[in-house]
């Protein structure tokens, strides 16, 4: 494994670049909604949690597969859907990935690597095995990567897909975002144990604990389960800790004291890689400048073009069900 | 602690209010009663709003998300003395715990022979809101088909604060839906108590029965009220209580009017709908002039886009147009 | 490896096997199909039986009692270039695994609008065979309603041949009910393909409609059988498609006979039965000469002592009763 | 805690008895099985497992609750049911327990500490939870206890209430009986991780596994499970491993080479027990003779007068749904 250094040397600007294109468009998002638009639904936004897509999601090849939960945006992005057809797809418009079927929770493109997201919690992690099992039958060497919530750890879904996974040595690396919160409950109160990636070892599946702010951690860690699924050693379970900044979804920003503190952005992801790039001489900080006036001007595009699109016919919602 | 036996009426005047005021007297009364459910503490749905200030975290409890866990563990401490209610926060979650609810809870009492008693109270809500296929089914007719649990889904705050009250005294697990799209509909509480199994008719008319569950008995009185003017009689039968099926106020209705027509969120196969329009095609067939008209979501999902949505959920000029059917 | 467009015909001529055929010659012809549930390398359900000595343990495979995972592991199989089959012992058993099947595997397609195509078969035995509540719902009217699933339910050998292989050969999910009591049915597989979606008419008669399903409908069948001797003309139509539900075909039949019973071995509120009667009630009310009588099991669970098993499912005469019935 | 030997010499004689009952208490049933009896339907017996359900089941007072899996006569046996009603049960007479509405997998009576059997393989897990939450809540200090099988640790339903009786701090005491099956699958082929016991912690629960064919250590370690339970500590899981000497049920006993050898019966418990009382003077061969001949004598007759008992009226089946 290379150190630390050559990795930010290699990946910095790249990174840079990546996280600050999930952090934009979500930013539009929660813009959008701040600014009273009645074209847009419920979004729950991954803002604080980019360093994770970018570290998961960003080293995939082609024919491996994430399921993600209804917080996905970032790990489609890092996967790299088109931002256009996402936004259209949140917005319900007919270019959308799912004809506006879906909508922010169910944005999928399996073509591009992404084999669906999730409305309910936990409900897309079997599907991962099955995308893995699938590979491993063919031999592709492909892996799947089912990427859940804290929350979703204390579903029987998780516990079952780990044990079959093991049983299976089936190529999966089971990603958990830990962002501190299910929803308005702080993690800690609803979840035993010392830690959620020690779940696995009672099942066959290795844990690993990463610092989720940190893209640098989290790309070796992921590179390291790659490579183990891929190898045919089987599968890994990678605990994220992270930090959702947001509410559960915008518009839903409720604290209450003690029991659910607002969530510090001290380890804000972005700043945090242009921090180090600025120390090894890399010009961190004037380059995460540059990344974010690209993005927004990206972005901006991708969602005008979006806005622009028409609204689905009303009878396409009745066809799709069988092939 | 205040008796359990008062009879106060609830001071709020909309649905899910009135849902929260029913408990919230409950838990008044009767220490044994304990809330637990995702988030209820914050009160993410408006049916567990505040309690928490009043009862403290000890009795308004947030859990893992573990439904068929904490639904089990739901049916185990009712068994032992304590009378639990369970926020389960969409209906659709019900799949993810589904043994628990229906192998489980629903038959406990049958298959020990009536040796378990099992009090306990599911809320939840039902029906679309804009969150698309995995959160929107009304899903009260795969439960009704499963047997074992009693079923309300009001669609007033009078139903909702009376059934739900019904509900939490009632020693048999009940399970109370609440339309999201309701959850702030205006309606005045009577003084007049309702049982768990009472459907309203909550319009008289002499031409046809409607037949319509919690939100589409909404657009039905709203269809009636405006059909009324042109002299058309529609009798809206809010089947408020789903099961144990009330077959005979089901029947009495359409006996009087010889037409009906069936109005529900669930999709069409199996459906609430089929249920009663089945009854009536057996036991008041002789009184019908009509075929019986079904008007609910087809066999597809509940799509995302605001226009695809209301596309396949019925709307008022659906039940229009079945009623116009059915009279022609 | 054989071309996987043989026609053969299954020399079996009992139910179960002949659904282990329809399996094992798939599997022949299309390396991509795997057969994954608990037990099956036993053949604990005699449709997977000896299946494991021609195609080995990593075309066959036991796993863990991981319902929801390994039918989850099934649609992500399925979207990858597998063709899955997965048993699932008892349809009761689906509860367990219920979001994965109807909120999951169901809906992926719809919801990701066509993209996810998911071409795999579950087997499971449903209905009644000693085990009590938990084991012996027919399940299929919750999954009717639950929308997405392609579902038949063989009566015959033939049946089961032909629609198990139509199963495997559609690019659908599609869900194979067996029924442990006709594990061993007998009957012909005769050289005459019958695709999803298909019903049959079984016995003809110009009396009266009876649908049926399942068991249901080998116990129909008998009873026509006696009645024809009395000169009333029973017509049978073995309801082997549920979903999506057959409409037309249903219509037809009692469109010529005028009457109609509907028998069910699931429990009576919003069963198939429901669903047929309704069906007709609406698109074929004019040609109706009595009300439809539906033989469903009451709203209780399955008993386990035999005289009680037997008090709760219809039986033939229970059938013969309602068709005297409508035909009086 | 006493040590071994006070322990036997204190309950030796009692779990001889016990462990005699349960064993001849399901001899029969296998007897009758294999006489071809017209009256029986499926029966799982757990002959060989019997140090379990005396161990465990035991040493259980007043209010402490049970959930049985599908093979659960010992355990009910062990809490002191009527082996005459169970019978009956078994054989669908309205003197059964449930007035022959359960049947052998459904056998249930709350009111002396068995608060249900379960057909679906860990369905009755979460209910214990619930009897451990109401113990707690109305301070009884009882226990729930949950007896399932290797199979049922596999399930969601058993990770999902590891979790929350961890963060419940429920006083429940998860009880494993890893008999080396699943119905017909060897144990070891479906379950990953290097243990059952293990899969506890990783959720809260610490774990411990034990010889569950010896009875003095299953009731050691239950023993210090319960006072833990008791004295408001959460949580423990037990993973007793032992043998099922039968088929999964009666009548069905398939073995396959090496995927799934006959089990030994060397691990036999009453026998160990008796041996170990030998070698302490107390006579355990010999007690074990006259435990055995005392068993079938009462259980003869329970059987006797279970088979005079008449069917229930058929009207019966359609009451009892609610209250
Ligand atoms: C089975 C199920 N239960 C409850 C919900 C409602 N819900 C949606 S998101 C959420 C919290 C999820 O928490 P976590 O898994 O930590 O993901 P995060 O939102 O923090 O990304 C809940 C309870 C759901 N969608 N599905
Ligand atoms: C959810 C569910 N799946 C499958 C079954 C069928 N089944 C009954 S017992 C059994 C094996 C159980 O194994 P284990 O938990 O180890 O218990 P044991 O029989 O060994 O005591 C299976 C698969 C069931 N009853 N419930
Ligand atoms: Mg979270
Ligand atoms: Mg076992």
């Amino acid at each position: 494994m290379e150190d630390r250094q050559e990795l930010v040397e290699k990946h910095g600007d790249h990174w840079l670049r990546a996280l600050t294109d999930v952090r934009v468009f979500e930013l539009q998002l929660a813009e959008m909604h701040k600014a009273g638009s009645s074209v847009l639904g419920a979004v729950h936004l991954g803002i604080g949690q980019e360093a994770v897509a970018v570290g998961v999601a960003g080293q995939l090849i082609p024919g491996d597969q994430i399921t993600v939960s209804h917080r996905g945006h970032g790990p489609m992005l890092a996967r790299g859907l088109d931002p256009e057809r996402m936004y259209a797809e949140i917005l319900g418009r007919v270019s959308g990935y799912c004809g506006g079927k879906g909508g922010s929770m169910h944005i999928a493109c399996p073509a591009e690597g992404v084999a669906g997201a999730n409305g309910i919690v936990g409900g897309g992690i079997p599907m991962a095995l099955g995308i893995a099992k699938a590979a491993k039958e063919l031999g592709t060497g492909n892996v799947g990567v089912p990427i859940f919530g804290d929350g979703a750890a204390n579903t029987g879904a998780f516990a079952e897909t780990l044990n079959l996974a093991a049983v299976w040595e089936a190529p999966v690396v089971f990603v958990c975002e830990n962002n501190g919160y299910g929803q308005f409950t702080p993690t800690d109160a609803v979840t035993g144990g010392p830690g959620i990636f020690t779940r696995g070892e009672g099942f066959g599946v290795p844990g690993v604990e990463v610092d989720g702010e940190d893209v640098v951690a989290v790309h070796v860690e992921m590179a390291a389960a790659l490579e183990r699924a891929r190898a045919g050693e089987g599968p890994t379970l990678l605990e994220c800790r992270t930090t959702r900044w947001h509410g559960h979804h915008e518009g839903d920003e409720r604290y209450a004291g003690e029991y659910r503190p607002a969530p510090s952005r001290e380890g804000d992801p972005i700043k945090r890689l242009a921090a180090e790039m600025d120390e090894l001489g890399l010009e961190g900080g004037a380059k995460a400048e540059a990344a974010e006036a690209d993005s927004r001007k990206r972005l901006e595009a991708a969602m005008e073009a979006a806005l622009a699109a028409p609204e689905p016919a009303p009878e396409t919602a009745m066809t799709g069900v069988y092939v | 602690m205040s008796s359990a036996n008062q009879t106060a009426v609830s001071p709020a005047n909309r649905l899910a209010p009135a849902i929260r005021d029913a408990i919230a007297q409950q838990m008044r009364g009767d220490d044994r009663v304990l809330f637990w459910g995702e988030d209820i503490r914050t009160g993410v749905m408006s049916t567990s709003q505040g309690l928490v200030d009043e009862f403290g975290p000890e009795r308004v409890i947030d859990t893992p998300i573990s439904e068929g866990a904490f639904l089990g563990a739901a049916l185990g401490a009712a068994a032992n003395g304590l009378r639990p209610i369970v926020e389960i926060m969409y209906s659709s979650f019900f799949y993810v715990a589904f043994d628990q609810l229906v192998n489980q809870i629903g038959r406990a009492r049958y298959m020990t022979d009536g040796q378990v008693t099992a009090p306990l109270t599911v809320i939840a809500a039902t029906g679309a809101s804009g969150f698309a296929a995995q959160h929107s089914d009304a899903s009260y007719p795969m439960l009704m088909n499963a047997g074992g649990l009693r079923i309300v889904f009001p669609s007033t705050p009078h139903q909702a604060f009376w059934l739900t009250r019904a509900a939490l005294r009632s020693d048999d697990p009940v399970i109370v839906l609440n339309q999201p799209a309701l959850a702030g509909a205006k309606g005045e509480i009577r003084d007049e108590p309702m049982e768990l199994g009472d459907v309203e008719v909550t319009t008289h008319g002499e031409d046809v029965s409607v037949y319509a569950i919690g939100l589409m008995a909404v657009r039905a009185r709203k269809v009636a009220k405006r059909l009324a003017e042109e002299g058309i009689g529609v009798e809206v039968v809010d089947v408020c209580s789903l099961s144990p099926f009330p077959v005979e106020a089901i029947v009495a209705s359409v006996r009087r009017t010889g037409r009906a027509v069936v109005v529900d969120e669930a999709r069409l196969a199996c459906s609430a709908a089929s249920e009663i329009s089945a009854t009536i095609a057996e036991a008041a067939f002789d009184a019908l002039e009509a075929p019986i008209e079904r008007v609910a979501v087809p066999n597809v999902f509940i799509p995302y886009a605001p226009p695809l949505e209301a596309h396949v959920i019925p709307q008022e000029a659906d039940i229009e147009a079945a009623i116009r059917k059915v009279l022609a």
